[in-house]
């Protein structure tokens, strides 16, 4: 049977795919960000999990407002990076398992989730950016298969958080679920506390970052006391991406360790978190 | 949304909500295009023909011409399709996020490393 | 606030659009079916509701396998029907109310339906055949605005029935929570028992299809024991449309009547049934 | 569909599931172009190159030029997107249900017809 055998929480803004294509890792400004992922290198590189299901937002690159999808999930054999028309390159494409994706929105969709299912899907920053972060070099992202999960934090009504921890929760029953000899991570991506429109762009808010980030291994329910709006007013309407987190979590179960963690501002306008659990029922 | 009627509203913030959605639609749409180089080079040789073709309205076109966020947010634009209208003028994000909080770019710069020191 | 004044159940054919073009109303193959509609007419005449709740599926028009929602809601001013391809006439656009699509899909992602927000949105056979079953006259059909309600029911996994069921629950909810003063209707639409792939092709289920109808009042929950797939054994691959019925009665509360009904095989291929139910509670 | 493993078959039915949505993806994909007429057209003109265009296999090629619905099935086409194939020869649902029943139309719809008398 598959093992969920752990996740990670990170950022995806665009400007982190720049600094990557321009190799500023060192650079004073992205050095304090980069550090942070040190230990999650050195996890995949020990672990070399199969399957990264990567939970994340499309900016407006596969998605448009005629069709805007709460969830959708990705079961195509590949998945095509592509321009974004402000100019970060496009990525060489990613390995799906469309064994497995259908696997997971059967199990999903037998759960009472309401996926929208994806049989050619382009994937943007926000899956791109996490992939080279957590595998930087081309051979180990070439190694893992991947299953996109796509989650609507553009346009209002985004899920809630409480729908996002369930379906994490049922993600992890479907991964335990499905026949197959895999190590299994899930990435849950998008913020920490940033805004990126109205007179307030550049806000962050350092205090409820970091006690989501205390609180998430014990207690992920903390954030579900907030509606959309009022996450919106804390972080900013984009922060509300934290929420694509919970999915990561809720998939994890109750017996995790946290292995790592970093908290950087500012990362061009946001501020940025990593953290990596690994799962200690497996 | 009516959902978010009667809400306190946020400081400096427009929610995109379905309001702002069914306001923006023909907007967005246009923007959403410039994900293609084709239709980027094409606005950048006719942008009124561009802007007909999709059918934006006069306070839109105004707004557009201006390159101005904060007037195109009030008029339905939602900040990550707008992203790539700006970018064919060579603004980023930072470039925007300092136009829309009224500042400099250095200005806007300074807050968030300020915001960076404990 | 609006009212959900009734429902109906009601198969959408091609083959009906077809009859329905060529006038063919009082021909005997189709005679002893329009007139099961006579009632719903009158009614409708009568009780004139502003708004109609269209819940059925598209067949391959708007959307197609790379993305494809499990529950997709329009929110566009006008749908237009269009060109399927094998030469049904495209009927005239159909008004839409883009406020209170917002209010529908709001109040359902609140309570955890992950719905496809489509502010462009075509619509095909399976949406206009109803209407024009509904309303024969255009200047009836002109008079209400439409909400498409769109479900999956052409690429496994369908939702479960149950899902159907409390999608439809939600959905009388949110119209009940709905602050205009407009009388509602809501359609569910599909099946009853056909097959149109496969060597057992024009497979019915008479007795299946008049214990669904006899259950439908008052045990819809009688549905439920039957999986996806079983359904599919019972009543065809296509017939399995019958869960979309589900939503409207869902909708309806317990309150209702049944004031008329009436159950044809054959039309085209299929076991063709209609019911009309009015809300006693409002 | 994994979720159909070890699941009864039903006889003379294929289910659409997840297997046959892979088997389909290219072949499903062309008979959705058939929504535009020139896309028909298209087709009409040149039956070999469009099949080419969508990449469809040699089996899928091979029962598009015999309008083999069961075979097309076989090879994870859905119906719905099917018809759009079969209606350019002129073939409706009760033609291809006839075809795949293995029965002549006549038959075909007596049989229905009979159905309908209890
Ligand atoms: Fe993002
Ligand atoms: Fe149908």
């Amino acid at each position: 049977m598959a093992r969920l055998i752990g996740g990670v929480g990170s950022s995806h803004v665009p400007a982190i795919g720049n600094a990557i294509e321009r190799n500023l890792q060192s650079d004073p400004y992205w050095q304090p960000f980069f550090k942070g992922y040190e230990p999650v290198w050195n996890w995949m590189e020990e672990k070399k999990p199969d399957v990264a299901i990567l939970v994340y937002n499309d900016h407006g690159l596969n998605f448009f407002l005629d069709a805007m999808p709460t969830f959708a999930i990705g079961a195509a054999a590949e998945y095509q990076n592509a321009d974004e028309g402000w100019g970060l390159k496009p990525l060489d494409p990613f390995q799906g398992d469309p064994e497995f994706s259908w696997h997971l929105i059967d199990s999903l969709v037998h759960d009472e989730f309401d996926i929208t299912m994806c049989q050619e899907m382009k994937v943007d920053h926000g899956f791109t950016v996490p992939m080279s972060l957590m595998w930087p070099r081309q051979q180990g992202r070439d190694r893992v298969k991947v299953i996109p999960l796509c989650v609507n934090v553009v346009q209002y009504p985004f899920p809630t958080a409480r729908r996002c921890l369930k379906l994490g929760e049922a993600v992890g029953r479907a991964v335990a679920s499905y026949e197959a000899d895999l190590d299994v991570v899930i990435l849950g991506t998008g913020g920490l506390s940033h805004q990126l429109d109205g007179q307030r762009a550049g806000h962050t808010n350092r205090e409820f970052d970091t006690e989501f980030l205390d609180r998430l291994k014990d207690d992920p329910e903390w954030l579900l006391k907030y509606s959309n709006y009022e996450l919106a007013e804390k972080v900013g309407p984009q922060g509300v991406e934290m929420i694509m987190w919970l999915i990561m979590r809720g998939a994890l179960g109750n017996d995790i360790r946290e292995l790592s963690r970093n908290y950087h501002i500012p990362i061009s306008n946001t501020a940025a978190g990593v953290i990596l659990f690994e799962n200690e029922a497996v | 949304m009516r959902s978010l009627k009667g809400k306190r509203p946020i400081p400096g913030t427009i929610i995109f909500d379905g309001s702002q959605a069914i306001r923006g639609y023909q907007l967005n749409k246009m923007c959403y295009s410039f994900n293609k180089a084709e239709n980027r080079d094409a606005f950048l040789k006719d942008e009124d023909g561009y802007c007909d073709k999709y059918g934006l309205n006069d306070d839109q076109r105004a707004a557009v011409k201006e390159r101005d966020v904060l007037k195109l947010l009030g008029l339905g634009g939602n900040i990550y399709y707008l992203a790539k209208l700006t970018g064919i003028f060579g603004l980023n994000m930072q470039d925007i996020g300092a136009q829309q909080a009224g500042v400099s770019l250095e200005e806007f710069k300074a807050k968030l490393l300020a915001a960076g020191e404990t």
